[in-house]
């Protein structure tokens, strides 16, 4: 069956979400919504009810009642399993910047700012990096500014943080302070991740090819879960599940 | 509880004052911005909480704002927010970089009266590294445990757009709860509202569970369609076409200017229909 | 959400753990109360927000309670509260006395996730002297500015009663929201209430803002009459003349014996109407 | 006029009060709740509209929407200009005790609890101390628990404490940690005030008897400030104001 980029990313993204009890999603992040709905028609499947799914931008899917800091104090609760956070800039430690680049007291380029990624990036556990421009400018040796760290000493408190990257190019997993390949999209190869990428990452000897998804998950995407993200993300659902084009390199 | 016109209502806000706005989704007072623009409103302290779009980059054209402390401006799906990274880029703005639930901490402190808020996270952050007010200490209760404590934000003035007051003063903000943290740690507060009621909020246990005090509230102005071209929670959503234009006219001074001249210095701003 | 019969819901309420129960006029979980009694639950780490009344001198009296944490017991008018000045007396529990702020803020860590909160007050009085727990540091934003820090309460259940849930496990609380910071403090959030309706108080912005979400919620039954026979805000005042009764009962052990046995042991407890 | 001791007990308390913003007023406390709806009639006939009054008892005279800590931060803000404790001990420099006689580890008496006083006592600029049993087992030399502390150190934030005690028997100021006689009620004397209090007071040479309520004042708290006081303290009023009959000793 084909499938557009978008499915396939929803797809891998709702893997390692995995079985969790609350994923929340930022704003403007139609791929991870797809994706944390795409959990929850699988959980609803294995009879697990789970996991729910905040969509920040979203009255209908949002269960906050306590004010903007509710989302912050959940995840401060441990009551937040996955989230996912970007940067203008990802370096090989994991630190992401969405504050700047260039030297700070004359900065080249601003960024909107840090939103709660210094926060979220250190207390839920499964922090996803998602980033659709895999470039060595976004990919960097060492970013500008740090607005969260990869890693922390082991003396800081911290019960949070990356696992993982999704590209348009590839998926990464990260441990210990280092990302790792895991796969490659259906149509780049492994010598043009290393191409476009920025920092240092181990890859074992074959890295496989990131497996489409099945039949299964397609209908799922489509029947169940975009008529749900259409009143959050109408023109993206229109676009991938009306007109069926991507925004994103084949 | 005297009612006010807009600009009587917002004549408390001073050249210099710390002023704390809401995020887009909250309630912006954007009549009030308007008409505070007009009024050349000088060397705001300009806290948003914990974010910002049309509203703080307006302010910042207009030159009203010297500090500007937030977690992040843009306009969203629309891009970045134009006058608010140039300011950055220029030095024309000195700012406080901050992440969304250190906002939220240090007003929370100065709702509670005490001088700090402890945060977890942030050590390792160049968020941190530049704040020189933000202190790191080791927890007493843990051992070689260090965690930041963010100061007190005490505002002069909140400033927010509501759905409705009562004639006593009470306002209802629902389930936008930064609202009541802004007002009880602000020393004054000022509300644009859609619409006043003859009734007492408090007197219903369904509407006093999403309602402001009056004893919180210094001023109160009636602005229809007050938060357009934002959207109001519940009320309105954003006027998207109007946003679109915005983020393209902004890009250029001379374009902000035009858009200065045609919806803010006109004296009557364009309502949300026209 | 499934619903629970009350026996099953308070089931993980179990002997030694931290359960937190909130003020007389928030809606006391009494039905929950007496079937903890008749369930015979031991060594409670008891904390009441801020203060107690019957609820807390029935569980002491009844032998369930090793620690109480809390600023007071009292049976307000009707005079001391028998049972928990008793065992105070003869050192049947642990009391960790404390201030109503200072369990206020100590929820409010743990809501936060941060391991202390500050607290203004407290310096020179005893009941500072006594808590080995709290500690006095500096303000490192003030110069020899001692300030009170207070650990996180991090119970391991919150127990209350409500007048409304629906069938999604959401639960209107109203304005007690001292309610909605016990549920975000605590590790399992029990809640008793009145009734269960079919629909999604979510949906409802004016409810919704009075509500706690189910995502908090670990268990709900239906108790009618569940705060009885002190009040539930809004929906039913305290039974004066039962608690008039009980406030002489439990003078003796023999009376509160007696009283247990009438109202807590035999099967169906009264109703208020009864 | 005649008048009862609780209506002139309220009339001093109101005095007291003065022209204040917001004067809080805890449970079971009907003569400080009198004198606060006192002080906002006076205020409605000054134009001033102040102060607002909450009587924590009470759901009509209570502006709380944010739960049981709205007390406490709001004083916290400076924003409770006027709150009332008491005590089962108070001493002669200000110490309250809420909490036991005798030794702490085998205490003889255990009262309630500390309540607020821990906090409140620090951060409300106006405590009014009030005592309806003025004896020596009441107004110690030194109470055996400090549940809040009449002064502090100069270093320790401290923007409130007591002002005043009134008992049934007399009015005492209070600053830089001690007790003034200011006047003494009609009926009783100087000698009986000495007689019956545990601690040191200063006093003038010449103590004034505390003055009777206006005729306007009795009138103020019978028309206006009973009917509102009803609703919560309905034996109160029916007793003082319905039947004329006083709890205190004349």
């Amino acid at each position: 069956m084909t499938f557009l980029p978008e499915e396939l990313l929803a797809d891998q993204i709702a893997t390692i979400i995995g079985d969790v009890r609350h994923v929340a999603v930022g704003n403007a992040s139609p791929i991870p919504a797809a994706a944390a709905l795409l959990a929850r028609e699988r959980g609803k499947l294995q009879g697990t009810g789970r996991p729910y799914v905040s969509l920040l931008g979203s009255s209908q899917h949002t269960f906050w009642t306590d004010g903007g800091r509710e989302l912050f104090d959940c995840a401060g609760q441990g009551r937040i399993d996955v989230f996912f956070l970007s940067g203008g800039q990802i370096d090989g430690e994991g630190n992401i910047n969405l504050v700047e680049i260039g030297d700070h007291a004359h900065p080249k380029v601003r960024f909107p700012g840090s939103y709660g990624s210094a926060h979220l990036y250190y207390v839920v556990p499964k922090v996803i990096l998602f980033r659709t421009e895999h470039s060595r400018r976004t990919l960097v040796p060492r970013v500008d500014f740090i607005s969260a760290a990869g890693r922390s000493a082991p003396n800081v408190h911290r019960t949070g943080g990356p696992v993982a990257l999704i590209t348009n190019r590839c998926l990464f997993s990260f441990a210990d302070g280092r990302f790792t390949l895991k796969s490659v999209h259906p149509g780049h190869t492994v010598e043009e991740v290393i191409e476009h990428t920025g920092f240092d990452f181990d890859r074992p000897a074959q890295v496989p090819e990131t497996p489409a998804p099945t039949g299964e998950t397609l209908a799922l995407l489509r029947d169940k879960v975009a008529p749900q993200l259409e009143a959050v993300y109408p023109q993206f659902v229109a676009k991938v599940f009306g007109r069926r084009e991507s925004a994103l390199s084949a | 509880m005297t009612l006010q016109t807009l600009d009587e209502a917002i004549a408390t806000i001073t050249d210099g004052c710390m002023l704390i706005v809401p995020r887009e989704v909250c309630g912006v007072p954007m009549a009030a911005t308007r008409a505070l623009i007009r009024r050349g409103v000088k060397s705001l302290h300009l806290v948003a909480l914990p974010t910002s779009s049309l509203q703080a980059d307006l302010l910042i054209g207009a030159g009203c704002v010297a500090t500007l402390e937030t977690s992040a401006v843009s306009l969203g799906e629309l891009g970045p927010a134009p006058r608010f990274t140039a300011a950055v880029l220029s030095g024309a703005i000195r700012m406080k970089d901050a992440t969304c639930p250190a906002l939220h901490a240090a007003l929370q402190a100065a709702e509670k009266g005490v001088p700090f808020m402890p945060l977890r996270g942030l050590i390792g952050s160049d968020v941190l590294k530049y704040r020189d007010d933000w202190k790191v200490i080791d927890s007493p209760f843990g051992e070689s445990d260090p965690i930041v404590l963010l100061p007190a934000i005490n505002p002069d003035v909140a400033l927010f757009h509501a759905p409705l007051a009562d004639e006593h003063g009470n306002v209802w903000i629902g389930r936008q709860r930064e609202l009541v943290t802004m007002a009880h740690a602000a020393k004054r507060t000022i509300v644009t509202v859609e619409t006043i009621e003859k009734r007492n909020l408090l007197d219903d246990p369904i509407y006093a569970a999403g309602t402001l005090p009056g004893f919180y509230v210094d001023a109160i102005a009636v602005a229809e369609n007050g938060a357009w071209p934002l959207p109001l929670p519940d009320r309105y959503r954003a006027d998207v076409e109007h946003l679109a234009m915005y983020a393209k006219m902004a890009t250029s001074e001379a374009g902000f200017g035009e858009y200065l001249a045609r919806h803010v210095y006109a004296e009557q701003p364009l309502s949300a229909s026209s």
